[in-house]
């Protein structure tokens, strides 16, 4: 497929900035000034990146406990999302959510459930809600690996497929669940299999490769858009950070981190860039300086903010 | 449903042509009006409650059910962690209009289709709790609770169903007071006098309400004037009314279903002795089912259902342990 | 296979004391005689009694809420299950439990499970036990089709699976879960199909034909038992009486139910009994005319035993 | 494990090489001593504690955790419908010994990791519970819990966990009492005096024990002896020390750090109120966190716990309140 460089380039601007934005996250954890624990994303950003470069503005995602990159990638603002991780009331749910709820309706994205799998029946439900009204409009459902052995999955992706509503399930398959392999919990070679159990199509992708997700994304969405029902993408991926904070990773074998570290997937989108001559390095490189200077100000903005009054812990119960 | 085409129904055996319209009929006949939108769906409570909550999040107005109270527990993430904080996580941003109904009570199943669980979701912030008692009360909460922008839970009782039709239970009691056609609500955190009377109050919803109705019948017998407040809603929960009523008799007995400990009466036992603490003469008295799971055999169901003869006991201790 | 004519008969016999203990008891509810609510087990007949038969005394069973079948067929005896029905002391669970929950663990049945899926992760745990103790038993796990909905069948099953566990899992697909046919909520033709999930064999069998059952149950038995891990079998059936009492079957279309009655297991073995010259009409009518004379017996037992004492509600709770 | 072959550990996260033993490093260690008896599962809440029921039934004794207590919600149907209530379906048939742990606390996780779910639990005739508020206990009511033979629930605060390790919370608080290397038990249903005094009894479990402790010390300073009681276990619940304690004192004020409406304060405030209504001199006292779901900004977290101030003014109101 020809895409135009703009499209390729802003692809590439976004997973840096996720990248980037984590990696402020981890410094600024690890200096003691932001509370909380967090989930990030490294590694992981050409799924975020190539599956919401496939929807429109009015399609609605869920996350998990994983969420920043695809806050970030379903276009909520830098300072919305940072102010939340400090628990300012600038911050997305203005500090009652923190980093594992962070979400906004008006972008298409549902506050992130951390209940592992909590999030695929109410993706589901969304799905539904576009069926009953008749809206031409796509959910789809971020979750991990190991989150496709919990009892929800199943009843979800079940229901999503009887009723063939406009839901993508996206699998990040990071092979790990915290400290645990997926191959140890699963006999499945690729957990796209588990979609025989619902009659809906499986499809499997190198999830490093930001415009293979893409591509694979579009035909999901493209399918469940025209009424035919959801799909199960897989995309195959690694998280090359710890699972949270202070998690040096031993569990992960030397040998399969390095080759991780070879195969993330900004270095090698833009080797690809670069190989075909789609940028320059220079252009590369001022992406990268323009999202550190957007994350900086966002850092600022977000100490600056004020916190919530301890008493505002008392409202949004009820409506 | 005719009113507002944002409201649709989700449940298990719900929408089948030649089928039940639920566990207890009380769809039936919706699925003919209404074909797209009562949503039959698998055995999978967790899922439709999530499904649920996701329609709700985008502006639908589901009205989701179990078939049996106890089934709540499979879906138990979804109310808990999912619908019960989903708009305060949000900072307020989500409003999530979902009405859940299940049917609670004992009647001849055994343990796993038994249990009163309300006292269990009282104690979970961000979600409504409603319980009504009679036909008219049935209407108008359910009528109320779909055009709230919260979570409300609705208990019904399987003994309370109505004595006439295919599935009404063996022990039925008629609960079928007149109900309009018209449009009507009842407002959640509404409680009503059932009785009026001046020497004890006594608070009690679902079939309990109608056996303390007839305690208070047997006490008035004996000179005891016991006024019935059936509250209900559980969350919100109508304190003036209460207040208003103990401030008068003094003395206040909760009558429950399920299990003592923790149960609703320790919460408002807890609460009017601290609200009360100026007028109540005697702690308040409270009847409930013994701390056990719910028995199969017959005699052994009745012995722990709080019956009228334990009401009146109750009660009379109270008041008579008191100088009344 | 050859098979002896005593154990032919065999079979015969125990699927016959299932459906007159049915009728029986069907007949006592309309009376108004029997407490409570009954699912019963006309039509499945085969299930029960194919499975039960490739099975050791030792080996552990669960069911669920339409367990008569079961219980019978795994060995409680007449009296302490029409005990249980009537709510008497000397019903297999004292009374506590009633319809839903008979079992006994001595004859190797842990008391029904009528949560739909619930006793799936329970018959998993035992197969558990018995490979960390290293004994040479199995665990049977009856389940109905709707059951494979419920994600604490995906759950337990998967668990099963990645452990290799000494479980059987046996869906009795009579094509509903309650008023609701299957087909509209598995898009799947077969539910064995679910099986590619897990990475186990699924096995599709006429669940009318209680020798097919016996034979797939037999391997399936000793697959799980030489530790090469669990089977998901699936036996095709049709229940012909109402899903609980007082269920008119109105959801079933009248074609369907008639060839369904055609079809029924007894009358197919009892046919083939005889055709095979195994067994001449009078054996036949034999086992019949006893079994009913054992239900009779038990039948006045129940009624004539004492009802529990109110007070002995508050045992049990705790050991 | 190494005294009783039966018992074994299962849970997410516990046996893998190289990883953490569980959420909060509390089995670290034993994967390598009895690899075979640590098993690690998939992300299945209803499924492991399912399995570890079934292997309960046939005579094993599971150890089977969650990581959060807000994920017991996923396994509800089977703590709920089936731990709770088998051995009694069974007519005593069956036994369950099976003891499951629970972190419980708001730690700076939001709404999903942070609830404090014992009050829910206490309402489940069928399970013990028990909360161990300090080394010492952890490892004698674990012990105790391995080798009773019905289900126990443990719920374990996040914040007492150690100040040590690769897990500790920043806030946490040491709790790191002596623990004896060798075997001993602590009792179920064994409450204990934490501190002694003669004006009020305060009564505080988990993480509130600790900071009923400092209100204690604080209200030494204002001229009022608080008598601080940690029951330890929930159920079986140690009336004979708390009615002993308070026909001393004759004022009571409950700590917990769960929601306040059907808290575990209002059973013990309607008991007291019943059991003791010839004693208290005042209302008991109830200090709990608000009726919301858990906030994530610090104020706003810090503003929901119950805090030593707030049970100072508590203790002191009911002491003041009563002419203490
Ligand atoms: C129901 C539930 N169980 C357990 C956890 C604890 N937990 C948080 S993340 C995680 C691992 C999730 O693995 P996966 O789904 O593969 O997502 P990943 O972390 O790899 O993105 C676990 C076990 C949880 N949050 N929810
Ligand atoms: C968790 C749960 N949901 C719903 C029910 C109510 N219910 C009882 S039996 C039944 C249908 C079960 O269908 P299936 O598994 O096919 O078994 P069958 O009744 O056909 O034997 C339903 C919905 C239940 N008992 N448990
Ligand atoms: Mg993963
Ligand atoms: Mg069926």
């Amino acid at each position: 497929m020809a895409y135009d460089t703009q499209f390729l380039l802003g692809l590439y601007r976004q997973m840096v900035l996720i990248r980037q934005f984590e990696e402020r996250v981890k410094f600024l954890f690890l200096e003691g000034v932001m509370p909380g624990t967090i989930h990030q994303y490294q590694g992981q950003e050409a799924v975020a990146v190539g599956v919401c470069s496939a929807l429109e503005a009015q399609d609605v995602i869920t996350s998990t406990h994983r969420p920043h990159g695809h806050a970030l990638a379903k276009g909520l603002s830098i300072e919305s999302l940072m102010g939340e991780l400090f628990g300012k009331v600038t911050g997305c749910c203005h500090g009652k959510g923190g980093s594992m709820h962070v979400g906004d309706l008006e972008k298409g994205m549902v506050p992130a459930i951390a209940i592992v799998g909590g999030g695929v029946p109410i993706a589901t439900g969304i799905g539904l809600s576009f069926k009953l009204r008749q809206e031409p409009r796509v959910a789809v459902c971020f979750m991990g690996d190991g989150a496709t052995n919990e009892g929800a999955f199943h009843e979800a992706v079940n229901m999503g497929a009887i009723w063939s509503l406009p839901v993508v399930y996206v699998i990040e398959n990071n092979r790990y669940s915290a400290s645990t392999p997926i191959c140890q919990t699963a006999r499945v070679e690729r957990l796209t299999e588990r979609a025989h159990a619902y009659g809906i199509p499986g499809v499997t992708v190198d999830g490093n490769d930001v415009l293979t997700v893409h591509e694979a994304a579009q035909v999901a969405v493209e399918r469940a858009r025209s009424g035919a029902g959801p799909t199960l993408l897989e995309a195959m991926t690694y998280r090359i950070t710890g699972h949270s904070r202070r998690d040096p990773c031993l569990y992960q074998p030397e040998e399969e981190r390095k080759q991780a570290l070879a195969e993330e997937p900004i270095g090698r989108y833009g080797a690809w860039l670069l190989a075909e001559g789609t940028a320059e390095q220079a252009a590369l490189d001022q992406a990268r300086a323009e999202v550190d200077a957007e994350i900086e100000e966002a850092v600022r903005a977000a100490q600056a903010a004020p916190a919530p009054a301890p008493e505002a812990a008392l409202e949004d119960v009820f409506a | 449903m005719a009113r507002d085409e944002r409201v649709f129904c989700i449940g298990e055996d719900i929408g089948i042509p030649g089928g039940w319209g639920g566990a207890f009929t009380v769809t039936l006949g919706l699925e003919q009006d209404f074909r797209e939108r009562i949503i039959d769906t698998p055995i999978s409570e967790a899922g439709l409650f999530g499904v649920a909550l996701g329609a709700a999040i985008m502006g639908l107005r589901p009205v989701a059910d179990v078939q049996y109270g106890d089934f709540l527990f499979c879906a138990m993430d979804q109310v808990v962690n999912q619908i019960a904080t989903m708009r305060y996580m949000s900072g307020g941003k989500v409003t999530v209009p979902l009405v859940m109904r299940a049917p609670v009570g004992a009647t001849g199943r055994g343990a796993q289709h038994a249990r009163n669980p309300e006292a269990i979701f009282y104690g979970i912030p961000g979600l409504k709790i409603v319980c009504p008692a009679t036909a008219y009360d049935a209407k108008g909460l359910l009528k109320a609770a779909v055009r709230e922008d919260n979570p409300v839970l609705i208990f019904e009782h399987k003994l309370l169903y109505g004595s006439k039709g295919a599935r009404a239970e063996t022990e039925a009691l008629d609960a079928s007071s007149e109900v309009p056609e018209e449009d009507y609500v009842v407002p959640l955190g509404e409680g009503i006098v059932r009785r009026e009377g001046t020497h004890v109050t006594v608070i009690a919803n679902l079939l309990m309400m109608h056996r303390a109705l007839l305690a208070a019948e047997r006490l008035a017998g004996e000179g005891i004037s016991a006024e019935v407040i059936d509250p209900r809603s559980l969350v919100p929960f109508d304190w003036e009314l209460v207040e208003a009523s103990v401030g008068k008799t003094m003395r206040a007995v909760v009558v429950e279903e399920g299990p003592r400990t923790g149960g609703i009466g320790a919460e408002i036992a807890a609460s009017l002795a601290e609200r009360m603490s100026d007028y109540l003469l005697a702690p308040v008295g409270r009847v409930a089912s013994p701390d056990i799971p719910v028995p199969f055999a017959p005699p052994m169901e009745e012995f722990y259902r709080p019956t009228v003869e334990r009401i009146v006991e109750a009660a009379r201790g109270v008041v008579v342990g008191s100088g009344g």
